[in-house]
């Protein structure tokens, strides 16, 4: 079986990001290198996946040494798999609802805008393949670089204020917390690279547990509380670049390296095995209810959204926290279930501003009969994320169900049932008051106050289908996800 | 109060230079105007060789001339009362056999005299590194002063002024006309 | 007659020479060929110098031929000869490309003394790099920083408060060299030479008396003030914001680094590790401000408005990472300050170089004035970019070897909070970096400042971009620096008893 | 057919058509679907099917024996009798709602594995909510949500249960085959609660108040589907995993008993209606706790609940249709112009009333022999008084007050021809069963068989006693003044708890979360950096222009004091 070298899954995207840039001042060509390249991309990570489940192999790579035995790796691996897929996949989707969003919207800088979702997904793809936690960390800082611009596109007070939290609060766990531990792990080891079973088994049990934390907390873009300040604020940007921080790439980095260095620097059963983890278990826990209480407060629409993700990335921090092999499949599994659910509930909030200038849920009453499509595929997202059958979100609740069980963790259960209870409660209305509920009374004379108001333009539309299909497919079909998470991490163990 | 005397006596070299770099430093941190400020600095560096100067006395010591033995010994020879005959057989025998058997060949001589010969002959001729250095240094800190004044009479030019507290105020009013 | 064994002399000789004779010519163009040609020439000779000293080892050169200890030596080993081929360096790419900012800068009828300047200032930080005798260093500071006091002093025809920062920086400058020249008169005192190879033996037997300790004293605290460690730090502040912008390149990229190669060779070689880390408390003294001045300089630096500021205070800060490492005392320690050393030497210069390439086209470098100026400078801009992610330590650039090894070396050492101190301190970093950052690519001009002019001349941003080329090859390549590095580290390190 | 394929797999594929259709088709499509699903679930054979691997675990989405069939067979005759009746409705959403709600339904009773069940469980819940909100008044829409979250929690502990289980059973790497759904011990947590889950769709006292508080805010047609699947899916569901429970039976028999109560003071002919429902289902319950021959009638008794129940809520959703309200008060006389609606409402009430040759009867009877049979006199007349209530409220009091009683003045016409028609096979089938029930009993599972002899004179007598007295009961009352009189109330019940003291406990606690997280934030993104600033930034604005001078005194001031403590350190140091 062919498949491409990693490096391409990362050049495709940087040499796309070059070519946008330059192709500033013919928009038609730009957005074609923007799509041609989301579709290169897909093809070659797709390329990979059957290379790593029939054959068994790890494509690597190896770049420039920094330091003696410490260099640039990336390796092709499961888990990083399933993250390179969810974002190669989803990039096309938000490529295309990007184009209607800015386009519809009228935004400026676009060139600047399209240049930075390449290096960003460049960046993603850097962490999912990195094959040692230098590597990781160098394209995690990439990210947060490659995003800066983005979350501060509209260059307005507010946006400059998100933009250093979103600095501040990202730079600051990973360049303080995370580069401390990754340091520290290569002078307590010699190693910095990944491996199955984890890389710290002569460390004292202490140290273990100190760089648990700072690996744990480092990851910033898990949003665990307090670290999560960053996220709803952020939500200032175009929502294009919403559906980048919650779905195609950033906040799933931030899992994404927690889930990574749970596997493979401290290995799943150190994890269990050491009394240390459990602070985190509760902190996600907290963070799963304080979140969607949080959340049920906001009637801004994509802050409502942003609570309802910091919570779902605790589910994940959960599963790496419970130290056994179901939850980092429930975990692996809900990086792509969470990913397909909440694009496409952010790609509905995008639609819904474009086409009807509304950001807040209490205007959003009566809307479903002048943008059903939009609130179906909305109403579909939420389930998901609710964790309803038979949508993909299921599954992963199912997997880290069962682990909170066999952790042990009876009360933990009770936090995720009591969470998707509450995801009803601040997720359903929307749809269901849009649908079921008539709009406020408009001023009279021109009938209801959403007179006038269509579907968005179409390809938000065509995006926001396909992504709402994705989150119904994968409850069909999670077969593939979920051979990678156990390869990751076997069941039977 | 001897322990007093003699840690004021004995090392004065070092109070006098420490005295005279801390008025210099006096005058660096206080004074207001330039010039005294550079003045003050100058005292400073005065300090120093000083005690550079100093470091390189020994007290009795010759001047730092290189001496072979014979020369040494004509020297203290011709200062002492001692017979002619016994004075060239000495001299005979430094050339041969160093200045040991010259005492030897001089033979007994008054105490007075004795105790003066000898502390002539064992004299230590001072240290002259230090003192090479320090002209070194004196070019330095000439120098220094040099560019020092330069940079004053520049300030002089630019403000109207020498008196830093007058700079600043000049500073703060072109900064605030800027801003306005 | 051969030149080759006359090489080490020649290295401070040229420039030397070049100045003084550059000094008597009275043409500008002529001035600034010549002292290009002594630049170039004398970088050449360094790089000779380190290629032998790679092949033979330390290179040992008698002045005038009078063996040590009694006459001057010039004694060259692998540390010494990376300093060397980085201050003639970075001359080498600032004095030819000097041309356009001089010309902007510096009043018509003293460009010749500016060549000469920069070349006597160059000389003495070449002889103080090579000289293996402790007073003949103390001369060559004085002559390299009295230099550099008049260079200040040319920033004045822009501003005049050039004038001021030059006094201050004379004053502060000749207290730390008499400090320096006291230290060196116990150490004599003591030991009874002056030649640092004979001294170190002596102290060695020493086992730190009194007088030892005094020496010792005073020649830590003034090279703290010639290093412009905090808290003696104010100086380097106001200076390198007024000098002329070539000047600032210059100075910021090697006259610290000078201070902090002199400090290694005194800490390490002459006083040896007993007598600096066991009998004195150098390490807890030097890393205490060294901390202090990452977290103060990078705050400080934060709250800047004027670019050239901002940059002179993340040099303060930047100073607490090279002697940060060098206080660990390890081997991992010192290869974070050497790597910090040439890192720090490149981006600086280069960003004083873009800066420059500012104040030459909107006549200042404040935020206001670097407002935008991303669409009409791009590569001026990117220079900015680059260097600025250096200063943060960016992965992939030198930075973050060297933060990499300071960390390492911290946690090694088992003062974490240390290493937390060298990881905040790049966050400050990021503050800063990323302010600026905003301003020049995301700030929208024509409505609040200046719309900015046309892309300055390629002598500006392309010695900028050379020298971040330079940054990023130290943080791809282990292989490039790392041997001369390891050699370095491991010379000084393992040399301790 | 198909084999192995669920045919509720069929349904809820053939619910995502309809929007598509236009009028007609759309039509002629809801009728045909239950009747194509129908002729499927006919031609499967007894046994297990339809295997399927998703995320890991094996499903068995297909079963076929006596208990499943049953169940299916009569949600088909619901589904087709309320498509039937439904068949006008413009509104998509009912449709689609409706057969996959129905389909769902079918699909969970052909489960054999409990992840098929949960599945079609949580579509149960989410399809059946619309039937609700589809009503579109902020009222039904509040409804509708405390519907939907009692319906979601039934299943967040359906799916706790099941959890529970598989690690119970060593964790998913043991589990080798399907998880199936079989009788459950009730030995640990796993058991419990599944039985709690099963319990809410069920309606268990306390559990109950979705079904009273939500089905009379459903449309006039979505009562129809409501009241036929969920709570004979939960029957079906305990009759699987929990039959000859002892706890069952207690649990039932008050079920039986409380509902009647809230039914003789509610005004609203529906909410009676959904209290009798309950009622019902006490009944079946109870059969389920006793097992056996008490299953058999469970089933019978659902399979013939479904029917008449399907029927009194078609009548009384005529009525809602043509008068716009099913508020007892406001209703009356309506015999005059909708005859066949009221002869069919008065054939449902005799169903429910268990009269002889009503198909209550027939079914009814099977619970309390095997209840009598397994010697609970206690269980018996209680139950026996739940059957006298429920003709008072049920067989009595909904078509008096609707169709006759005081004279409201209303006079709509007759209900429309598909709602008669569905009317009237309905009212066909509760005869047809009443007066030949070995066409039940043929069918049904366990110890029964088709020539089981319900028409004994003990029964007959028994019943036309009891139905006698109690309607006696109610003339007495009503000639006297004492009945309860019709007017627009509420009833507190159970769900005052949480709906009064719930919120306020609900408020108390995340209240402060909500409040104190907006301090926290607040206090972190501002107050922090503020003071920050203020503490550290404030004191490094030495660099000013003002303090050059300043600052070159302290330069050299702070030199001298370095080297003064760099000496003592140094001396101190050397010291030790």
């Amino acid at each position: 079986m062919t498949h491409v070298s990693p490096e391409l899954t990362l050049v495709i995207p940087l040499v796309g990001a070059v070519i946008i840039a330059l192709l500033g001042r013919w928009p038609n060509a730009r957005e074609a290198v923007t799509l041609a390249c989301a579709a290169a991309l897909l093809l070659a990570v797709g390329s990979l996946f059957p290379a790593v489940l029939e054959h068994g192999a790890r494509p690597a790579w190896r770049g420039p040494e920094v330091l003696p035995g410490l260099g640039l790796v990336l390796e092709v691996e499961p888990l990083g798999l399933i993250y390179a897929g969810v974002a190669a996949l989803l990039w096309l989707p938000n490529s295309l609802y990007s184009i209607g969003y800015m386009r519809g919207h009228h935004e400026t800088n676009q060139t600047r805008f399209f240049a930075c979702f390449a290096l960003s997904i460049a960046s993603a793809m850097g962490i999912a393949f990195s094959g040692n936690l230098f590597t990781l960390f160098v394209f995690y800082e990439a990210l947060s670089l490659a995003t800066f611009p983005l979350v501060t596109h509209h260059g307005t007070e507010k946006a400059q204020r998100a933009g250093r939290l979103y600095v501040g609060f990202l730079f600051g766990t990973s360049m303080v917390l995370m580069l401390l531990a990754i340091v520290w792990t290569w002078t307590l080891t010699g190693t910095v690279d990944f491996r199955a079973g984890g890389i710290l088994g002569d460390v004292s049990p202490g140290l273990t547990a100190v760089l648990f934390g700072l690996f744990m907390l480092g990851s910033g873009k898990a949003a665990v509380m307090p670290f999560h300040f960053w996220l709803p604020s952020a939500m200032v940007a175009p929502t294009p670049v919403s559906a980048l921080l919650h779905a195609v790439a950033v906040v799933k980095a931030g899992v994404f390296v927690v889930l990574k260095v749970s596997v493979y620097v401290f290995g799943v059963d150190t994890v269990a095995s050491g009394v240390h983890h459990e602070w985190l278990l509760y902190l996600a826990a907290a963070t799963i209810l304080i979140a969607s209480i949080v959340a049920m407060t906001k009637d801004d629409l994509k802050a409502r959204l942003a609570y309802s993700t910091v919570g779902q990335l605790s589910y994940i921090v959960l599963g790496a926290a419970l130290g056994n092999s179901l939850g980092v499949a429930g975990g692996g599994l809900h990086i792509a279930m969470h990913a397909f659910g909440k694009i496409t509930l952010f790609f509905c909030a995008g639609a819904i501003y474009v086409a009807a200038h509304k950001t807040k849920v209490s205007e959003l009453t009566g809307l479903g009969r002048r943008m059903p499509f939009t609130m179906l595929a909305f109403a579909v997202g939420a389930l998901s994320i609710i964790g309803l059958p038979p949508l993909g979100g299921a599954w992963s609740k199912w997997y880290l169900g069962l682990a909170t069980l066999e952790a042990g963790h009876a009360g933990l259960l009770v936090v995720l049932l009591i969470s998707s209870l509450l995801n009803v409660a601040y997720l359903l209305p929307i749809p269901l008051k849009a649908f079921f509920l008539s709009p406020p009374a408009g001023d009279g004379a021109h009938g209801g106050a959403d007179e006038g108001i269509h579907e968005a333009p179409l390809p938000c539309l065509i995006a926001l289908g396909l992504t709402a299909l994705g989150s119904v497919a994968l409850f069909f079909w999670p077969d593939l996800l979920l051979r990678l998470v156990t390869e990751v991490a076997p069941l039977g163990s | 109060m001897s322990l007093l005397a003699t840690g004021l006596f004995n090392l004065l070299n070092y109070w006098v230079y420490v005295s005279l770099m801390m008025i210099g430093l006096y005058a660096v941190i206080a004074k207001t105007n330039l010039v005294k400020k550079v003045i003050g600095l100058s005292l400073f560096q005065t300090g120093i060789f000083i005690f550079y100067i100093s470091m390189g006395v020994v007290s009795g010591a010759t001047t730092p001339i290189t001496w072979t033995d014979a020369e040494r010994l004509r020297l203290g020879l011709s200062r002492v009362e001692v017979a002619p005959e016994r004075a060239a057989a000495a001299l005979a025998a430094v050339e041969e056999d160093g200045l040991d058997a010259a005492r030897a060949a001089l033979g007994p001589l008054a105490p007075a005299d004795a105790a003066r010969l000898d502390e002539l002959l064992a004299r230590p001729y001072t240290n002259p590194l230090p003192h090479v250095l320090i002209l070194t240094a004196i070019v330095v800190s000439v120098s220094t002063m040099a560019v020092a004044l330069a940079i004053v009479m520049e300030i002089k030019a630019a403000y109207g002024t020498i008196e830093s507290d007058e700079i600043v105020t000049a500073e703060l009013e072109t900064a605030r006309a800027a801003r306005s | 007659m051969t030149l080759t064994p006359q090489v080490p002399a020649l290295v401070v000789l040229v420039p030397l020479l070049a100045g003084v004779v550059i000094g008597l010519v009275r043409h500008a163009g002529l001035a600034w060929l010549l002292a290009s040609l002594a630049s170039v020439t004398t970088f050449a000779l360094t790089l000779a110098l380190a290629a032998r000293v790679q092949a033979e080892g330390v290179v040992i050169y008698a002045m005038g031929g009078w063996a040590a200890p009694t006459g001057i030596e010039l004694r060259v080993d692998a540390l010494n000869a990376l300093v060397l081929a980085l201050v003639a360096g970075m001359a080498a790419v600032i004095v030819p490309t000097s041309r356009a900012s001089v010309a902007r800068e510096v009043p018509a009828d003293r460009h010749d003394q500016f060549y000469a300047l920069v070349l006597l200032c160059v000389a003495g930080m070449l002889g103080v790099t090579a000289t293996g005798d402790a007073f003949n260093l103390y001369v060559l500071i004085e002559i390299s920083s009295l230099t550099a006091y008049a260079l200040v002093a040319l920033g004045r025809s822009r501003d005049r408060r050039a004038l001021t920062a030059s006094f201050q920086y004379l004053i502060m400058g000749s207290i730390g060299a008499s400090f320096l020249l006291v230290g060196l008169g116990y150490l004599f005192l003591a030991t009874g030479t002056l030649n640092m190879a004979d001294m170190a033996v002596r102290l060695a037997d020493l086992h730190g008396s009194t007088t030892v300790r005094t020496g010792v004293a005073f020649v830590i605290v003034g090279l703290s003030l010639k290093m412009a460690l905090f808290p003696v730090h104010q100086w380097m502040a106001d200076a390198y914001t007024y000098a002329p912008t070539s000047v600032t390149a210059l100075m910021a990229s090697t006259a610290t680094k000078v201070g902090v190669y002199i400090t290694i060779r005194f800490v390490y070689t002459i006083f040896g590790h007993e007598l600096s880390f066991v009998i004195m408390p150098t390490d807890a003294f030097l890393l205490a401000f060294a901390c202090l001045a990452i977290v103060v300089g990078s705050l400080q630096a934060i709250r800047q408005h004027d670019v050239r500021r901002l940059l002179a205070y993340s040099s303060v800060a930047q100073i607490g990472y090279l002697v940060l490492g060098l206080a660990l005392g390890s081997a991992l320690g010192l290869s974070g300050t050497l790597v910090h050393l040439l890192n720090h030497a490149l981006v600086k210069g280069a960003l004083f170089l873009a800066v420059g390439a500012v104040v030459y086209r909107q006549g200042g470098a404040t935020m206001h004035e670097l407002t935008g100026i991303a669409r009409r400078m791009p590569l001026t801009a990117a220079a900015i970019a680059v260097g600025g992610l250096g200063l943060i330590g960016v992965p992939l650039t030198g930075g973050f070897v060297s933060k990499w090894y300071l960390v390492a070396g911290a946690l090694e050492a088992g003062l974490w909070p240390v290493a937390v101190v060298v990881l905040v301190g790049s966050l400050l970093a990021v503050a800063y970096v990323l302010r600026l950052l905003q301003v020049v690519y995301f700030g929208e001009p024509g409505t609040v400042a200046p719309e900015p002019a046309g892309e300055a001349p390629a002598s500006f941003w392309a010695p900028a971009l050379l020298l971040l080329l330079g940054s990023v090859a130290l943080g791809v390549s282990g292989q490039l620096t790392g041997g001369l590095i390891a050699a370095a580290a491991g010379a000084l390190a393992g040399g301790a008893p | 057919m198909i084999s192995g394929l669920n045919p509720g797999f069929l349904l809820m594929a053939g619910a995502l058509l309809i929007p598509l259709l236009p009028r007609l088709l759309r039509q002629g499509w809801l009728v045909a679907l239950p009747l194509l699903s129908a002729a499927q679930l006919l031609t499967l054979d007894r046994g297990d099917r339809g295997e399927v691997t998703l995320a890991g675990v094996t499903l068995h989405t297909l079963f076929v024996d006596d208990l499943s069939f049953t169940f299916a067979l009569v949600f088909h005759l619901a589904l087709l009798l309320g498509s039937i009746f439904a068949l006008k409705v413009e509104d998509a959403t009912q449709h689609v709602s409706a057969v996959l709600y129905g389909g769902a339904a079918i699909a969970a009773c052909l489960a054999r594995d409990l992840v098929t069940l949960f599945i079609c469980w949580e579509v149960v819940a989410v399809a059946s909510a619309f039937l609700i909100w589809a009503q579109r008044t902020p009222r039904a829409y509040q409804t509708g949500m405390r519907y939907l979250a009692w319906q979601i929690l039934s299943g967040l502990l359906l799916l706790a249960g099941i959890l529970a289980l598989v690690v119970e059973r060593g964790g998913p790497a043991k589990l080798t085959g399907p998880l199936v759904f079989e009788a459950l011990p009730l030995d640990g947590a796993a058991g419990w609660l599944i039985l709690l889950a099963f319990g809410i769709k069920a309606a268990f006292p306390a559990l109950h108040t979705w079904l009273s508080d939500a089905y009379p805010e459903a449309t006039p047609t979505g009562a129809v589907f409501l009241s036929g699947f969920t709570s004979k899916l939960a029957v079906y569901a305990l009759a699987r995993a929990f039959a000859g429970q002892e706890v069952l039976v207690y649990v039932g028999a008050a079920m039986a008993i409380f509902p009647i109560f809230f039914a003789v003071i509610e005004n609203d002919l529906r909410r009676v209606l959904a209290y009798s429902l309950i009622n019902q289902v006490g009944f079946m319950v109870v059969g389920v706790g006793i097992g056996g021959l008490g299953v058999s009638g469970a089933a019978a008794h659902a399979f013939a609940h479904v029917i008449y129940k399907g029927l009194l809520f078609m009548s009384t959703g005529a009525v809602l249709f043509r008068t716009g309200t099913a508020d007892a008060n406001q209703l009356g006389g309506l015999y005059r112009t909708m005859p066949f609606t009221a002869v069919c409402c008065m054939i449902g009430a005799a169903s429910i009333s268990a009269f002889p040759l009503f198909s209550g009867f027939a079914a009814k009877s099977l619970i309390m022999v095997a209840v009598a049979e397994d010697h609970r006199p206690g269980v018996w007349f209680l139950l026996l008084f739940a059957a006298a209530g429920v003709f008072h409220h049920a067989g009595i009091k909904v078509p008096f007050f609707a169709f006759f009683g005081h004279d409201s003045g209303k006079r709509p016409p007759e209900a429309p021809w598909n709602m008669c028609l569905a009317m009237g096979l309905a009212a066909a089938l509760c005869i047809g069963i009443g007066c030949y029930p070995p066409v039940l009993y043929a069918i049904l599972p366990g110890p029964i068989t088709a020539d089981y002899a319900v028409y004994t004179a003990a029964h007959v007598i028994t019943q036309l006693q009891l139905l006698l007295f109690s309607a006696l009961a109610f003339c007495v009352l009503m000639l006297s003044g004492r009945y309860p009189p019709e007017l627009t109330s509420t009833n507190l019940d159970v769900d005052w708890l949480w709906r009064r003291p719930g919120r306020v406990v609900w408020r108390e606690l995340t209240g402060p979360i909500a409040a104190n997280f907006g301090r926290l934030q607040a206090l972190l993104l501002e107050g922090l950096p503020a003071a920050v600033s203020r503490a550290v930034m404030r004191p490094l604005r030495v660099d000013g222009l003002a303090a050059r001078f300043w600052a070159m005194r302290t330069s050299v001031l702070v030199t001298v004091v370095l080297l003064l403590a760099y000496l003592l350190v140094g001396a101190v140091h050397a010291a030790r």
